[in-house]
């Protein structure tokens, strides 16, 4: 293990060399025990994302896209391979990589208001900016009347916006979200894919961005990776070249639709018999 | 809402309150006829009459006070001592494999230890005094606490931690602001069951060289067989239980406003 | 006289010695509290914290392990701790046993032979197991024909009485409760007083550095037996108060003991071939003992006495 | 990993079985150590050498044996009576309301009561056979388990059970088809817990007119003085209940795979 | 309270005699306690729903729809009005009416089998039909080789899908729905629209489906209710008259085209300011 770890490095090294890449990801397998044999989850991924890039994955379910975020946020680790972020070896989460859960994980002792400055206070900001941080992403995920509230008292697509608040509050060098859209209405999820991209130009920051909506990948992305199931793997790299000033207006463009077709097939390119052949 | 079958439904609360009365009416009356009926001896059960008799000799002349204060004192201590150390031991070797394996073992082979065979040593360590009395409180709760708290801190989702990593939590911002909040309720309910085991532990701890408290009335009793003294004894200390644990059932509700279980 | 040493100069209040002895319900032991009340230790420059236990075991553990100067013993279960090293010495005699033992049967136990194959209570090497084992003896039986069932006294009374024992082998206060229960007291010590005594043990270390206090115990505590012969009601109400019994069942406790002076107690002490020296009938119990594989080195049991402070007292 | 922070993180089993018995080991040498090199008087802590030849002893002569046969058996026999009924009421309780008011404060009431008071009534109500002993530890874990289990079935979470009665269950279905496999792996810690608690119990229940019994040893022991036969007593006793919570460990690994508690 | 809902009974007999309705809510509202105060979820919700409808609930998210269907299973209550479903009075939750909730509910215990067999077994139904049903849906959840995992070994897809196929495989009168395919990439999405729209029509069932996709909802329904929030209320219910054997094609119909935007501009209107004035 050892051994082979260190080798890794080396190659890694190479890679780090070749490119001032934020995210490298080198050969990056996934097994998990069960009973007495062994589940491929992922295997042999390799990825690089550059500085400010808005990665998002888009793939079948149960193709490793939360394996593989949870992963980068150093929760879970590869049984093969490696992943570098900012030229470090990812060996233990942090407040550098925000996280926004597949699942809801409000802290539930805590009301929406304290959920979201959690990250803010362990930095020991000043108060006095925490409130307006706070107050502003209220505002922005429309939940001001319910800061007091604790999150039993929030419906499923509430929880969702307070999740994402307090990841985004933090202001994390990487962001990596696991379908935080998913149980919005339409009009918020719009609202927010806005903010979101907004964000990711005034902060610089890297976001990584699981979807199985490809309008949304298409609209926020600059590169979209594919994946593929059985074991997961990585089918194909989208760069998505539609301008970075995008409104909603682009949705209607021919090359976003074009862009979302060519997606679309090659998520779709003979999937019925896949799934089957683990 | 007469077909709804769904389990763990809350009743009215004065409902729920006049149940237990009247349960605890039916059982003393249910006593009261068969020992003032003659039905049995009253050597294997006392006439409520006389053990309410013994009460209100104990309440007029202050000794039942002074005793139950007394008997509260060192409960109280023990339980404290037992709670200030068990309760971040027990976190800690909920949290961390390398700590469990010392501490673990260690508490699951001295807490099946039989709490009176350790009385004579006690007094060979602590003495005589309160502190011996407190110290026999203290090892019959203390070692349980710490893996029953260990339990409690592996409970605590995951997924709650892994959110806290990645707001940026370290190793004890972790402990201290996710985990433990997170396991409030559950300590509460641990030491909830503790306290009560604490206060059956009144009696060893009372073997020791005590001339006051309510296990050493009920000790001094058995010694002449004055069932009677024995059950005012055990009555009392039974109705400071039952007090504690609507205590601790109120507080747990109040403490924790925001848990969908402590507040259905 | 009056004891004031150097080391308990920070004693009590009034510069008087510190002494802790530890004691069971016994009638008997009930003296310590009729001369702390009567002021007969604080007048003897004695400050006496009496240490009440529920049991001969706590109370004797306690003294063992030191945190106790004096100790009550029921004479046999002072051997074990000797033989185990321990290092005290008999004192005084407190009491001899005067029909406060006995044997209780069912009344339909008419003599010693009719307790074949029945349930007695008793507890395993005390006195009282001892004094059964001697009753059997005496009617050409031994342990085996018998199921002895190993209780403590109290509970063997109350087994007794509610009918799970055929026989108990037990003392005071139990004794009479059983008989009062419809008992039948077969034999009781009234036919042999020298047999069962009960005395007070001080550490080795006590006796050494503070003798004037254990003689000006030994005489406090005579001067107690002397105010309860004068005031026999007035003492034995206080006492009975103590031992949270009727005053009267207090009275008929005492009249199953025979109380020693420091007389009977000098006269206890005297080596002797009989069983009016008290070393004799503990060797006795030595032996018995030692064959039952309690202990497990043989003592001498005359070894144990300190008759010095009887001695002075008695003068 | 060096720098991984993350609470909870299994270590390897064999450094874990390491620690463990490193720990023994240090505890055992210290203990050697101090009686051997006559740091403590043997009175107060007989030598590790001493307690070993009393150990062997007993087993020489089969006595060691046989009273920790009769003790396993007057605890198991009273811990599975508490089960049998304790469970099933527990769950009850947990489950309406209704059965919580009559039974929960009554248990509240007498769980406080120090079992060694109710020891002369036992034996007046239950003789001086082995019922009685097992009676006691009966008494001394029954109403606390109904407490605790009633607790783990309030801790199932409600989606389940709505998930349950969509699909057709009815209250007694949903009981026994989904509360009680969901509240599996905590019945299972409970018990764990609580057999621990049925074995301190061992003394006081072989208090009742017992002459064998690894309790009754100690008793007998105690009043003699003799600390090495008391530890062996202690010790015998601890490394029975070290094996019982490895065995509950191991057995709620196997029983759940499905858990992830259970199964890390 | 008990006379309130002898008036109710009356009110709702009444109304039952006028139509043949499968589902009525009769002016059903919802508070819940917070604190001292009252926070009203749902006020005043009248619907009916006729036998075999399609009924989509659409609507922001915090508008009630959860809560509306946790009441129709019978699993809430409301603080005001009643429900009925086959002129019965909804009092407890029972076979007849199946749910898929927002968040995961698998039996944790149960193999993935085993959760989809649950209710057959309940129904004591004959061992060979059991296995058949099982494997069918099996298959149409694309999951036969994890027949044998525990849900802990799913993702977050996978385990929304079993959850779908153990409400379905049921064959309850009434099948409730809440936001059962958010989870579901595209391709799996479709595949379970058509499996549900058809299994709709074989069955003759009833289906109250909340979703946040219009796109969904109006491809898969009858009616639409479209909600507001603050209380929570239906706005507006449109039929949706696109024929009923719908393939993926009729997407691309002028009409469904057009009731899409009409459905979206209904939710859109004015939501800006709306969420944040309780
Ligand atoms: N236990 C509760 N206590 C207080 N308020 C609650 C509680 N449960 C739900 N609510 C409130 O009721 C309203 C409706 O919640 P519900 O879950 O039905 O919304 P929803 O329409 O399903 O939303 P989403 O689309 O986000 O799932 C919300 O505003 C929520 O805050
Ligand atoms: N603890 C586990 N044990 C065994 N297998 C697991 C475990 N966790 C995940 N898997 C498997 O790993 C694969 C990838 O899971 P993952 O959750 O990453 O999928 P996903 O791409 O996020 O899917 P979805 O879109 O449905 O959320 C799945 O096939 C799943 O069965
Ligand atoms: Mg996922
Ligand atoms: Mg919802």
């Amino acid at each position: 293990m050892m051994q082979k770890t260190a080798a890794d490095d080396m190659e890694a090294a190479f890679a780090v060399n070749a490119a001032a890449n934020k995210i490298i990801l080198h050969n990056v397998g996934k097994s998990y025990k069960i009973g007495k044999g062994n589940f491929t989850a992922i295997a042999n991924v390799n990825i690089t994302i550059q500085d400010n890039d808005f990665a998002c994955i888009v793939g079948p379910s149960g193709c490793g896209k939360s394996t593989l975020l949870h992963m980068l946020a150093g929760l879970d680790f590869p049984t093969q391979g490696a992943i570098w972020i900012n030229n470090k070896k990812v060996t233990s989460p942090g407040a550098d990589r925000g996280m926004v859960f597949q699942t809801y994980t409000l802290f539930p002792w805590m009301t929406v208001e304290d959920n979201i400055q959690f990250g803010l206070k362990l930095k020991k900001m000043p108060i006095k900016q925490i409130e307006e941080i706070t107050d502003k992403y209220l505002e922005d995920i429309k939940l001001t009347k319910f800061r007091k509230s604790y999150p039993k008292e929030l419906s499923g697509g509430m929880k969702q916006r307070v999740a994402i608040a307090r990841a985004l509050a933090n202001q994390p060098e990487v962001i990596l979200m696991d379908e935080p859209f998913g149980a919005l209405d339409q009009y918020t999820k719009n609202r927010m894919q806005l903010l979101l991209r907004e964000l990711w130009q005034k902060e610089q920051s890297t976001i990584v961005f699981v979807t199985h909506d490809i309008d949304e990948a298409v609209f926020l992305a600059t590169k979209i990776f594919v994946m593929d199931a059985h074991p997961g793997k990585v089918k194909e790299v989208v760069n998505i070249g539609i301008g970075e000033n995008r409104t909603l207006e682009v949705k209607d463009t021919f090359e976003f639709i074009q862009l979302r077709k060519y997606i679309n097939e090659l998520l779709y390119d003979h999937q019925d018999d896949d799934e089957e052949n683990i | 809402m007469k077909d709804d079958f769904r389990l763990r439904q809350s009743i009215n609360k004065k409902t729920y309150m006049m149940i237990t009365a009247v349960t605890f009416i039916i059982f003393l009356v249910f006593w009261y006829v068969v020992t003032a009926g003659g039905f049995v001896k009253a050597m294997f059960l006392p006439a409520l009459t006389s053990v309410l008799k013994n009460l209100a000799e104990g309440t007029a002349d202050g000794s039942l006070g002074s005793n139950t204060a007394i008997s509260i004192y060192r409960i109280t201590m023990g339980f404290a001592a037992a709670v200030a150390l068990g309760v971040p031991i027990g976190i800690l070797c909920g949290c961390f494999q390398k700590v469990e394996a010392v501490i673990s073992p260690l508490c699951e082979f001295i807490r099946y230890m039989p709490v009176p065979a350790f009385v004579p040593l006690v007094m060979v360590w602590a003495g005589i005094g309160e502190m011996a009395k407190i110290i026999v409180v203290f090892i019959g709760t203390f070692f349980q606490m710490i893996l029953m708290i260990a339990d409690d801190a592996r409970l605590v989702p995951e997924d709650l931690l892994s959110a806290s990593y990645t707001l940026g939590t370290k190793r004890w911002s972790t402990i201290f602001k996710v985990l433990i909040p997170a396991m409030g309720p559950k300590i509460m309910l641990t030491l909830r069951v503790m306290i009560g085991w604490a206060w059956t532990y009144l009696v060893v701890a009372e073997l020791v060289a005590s001339n006051s408290g309510l296990g050493y009335t009920i000790l001094k009793a058995q010694h002449f067989f004055k069932t009677d003294a024995i059950f005012s004894g055990i009555l009392v200390i039974g109705f400071l239980g039952l007090i504690t644990d609507r205590f601790f059932a109120l507080l747990i509700k109040r403490m924790f406003p925001w848990d969908e279980r402590s507040n259905p | 006289g009056n004891t004031k040493n150097a080391e308990q100069g920070s004693g009590g209040p009034k510069g008087l010695t510190k002494i802790s002895v530890g004691f069971t319900s016994w009638p008997t032991n009930m003296m310590i509290y009729l001369a702390q009340e009567k002021g007969i230790f604080e007048k003897n420059g004695l400050d006496v914290s009496s240490e009440e236990f529920s049991s001969t075991t706590e109370s004797s553990n306690a003294f063992l392990a030191e945190n106790l100067d004096m100790c009550t013993y029921p004479a046999p279960d002072i051997i074990a701790p000797i033989s185990r090293g321990a290092d005290f010495k008999v004192i005084m005699m407190t009491d001899k046993s005067l029909g406060s033992d006995g044997l209780v049967v069912k009344p339909a136990i008419q003599r010693i032979e009719d307790l074949k194959g029945k349930t007695i209570a008793t507890q395993l090497y005390s006195v009282d197991h001892m004094y059964l084992l001697t009753l059997l003896d005496g009617a050409g039986m031994s342990s085996d024909d018998v199921n002895i069932v190993d209780m403590s006294m109290s509970d063997a009374g109350n087994a007794f009485l509610a009918g799970q024992v055929d026989a108990a082998s037990i003392w005071e206060p139990y004794l009479s409760k059983a008989v009062a229960g419809g008992g039948k007291l077969l034999y009781s010590t009234k036919d042999n007083p020298d047999l069962i005594t009960d005395c007070i043990a001080a550490s080795h270390k006590f006796v050494t550095d503070n003798p004037e206090a254990v003689a000006a115990f030994v005489k406090s505590w005579d001067e107690a037996v002397a105010y309860w012969k004068e005031h026999p009601e007035e003492s034995e109400a206080l006492m009975a108060k103590k031992m949270n019994v009727s005053d009267k069942e207090f009275h008929d406790m005492m009249g199953t003991l025979y109380i020693t002076t420091v007389q009977d107690s000098v006269k206890g002490f005297s080596k002797a071939e009989d069983a009016s020296y008290w070393g004799y009938t503990q060797q006795k119990i030595v032996t018995f003992l030692k064959k039952l594989n309690v202990i497990e080195k043989k003592i001498d049991a005359g070894s144990i006495i300190d008759s010095t402070f009887v001695n002075e007292a008695a003068k």
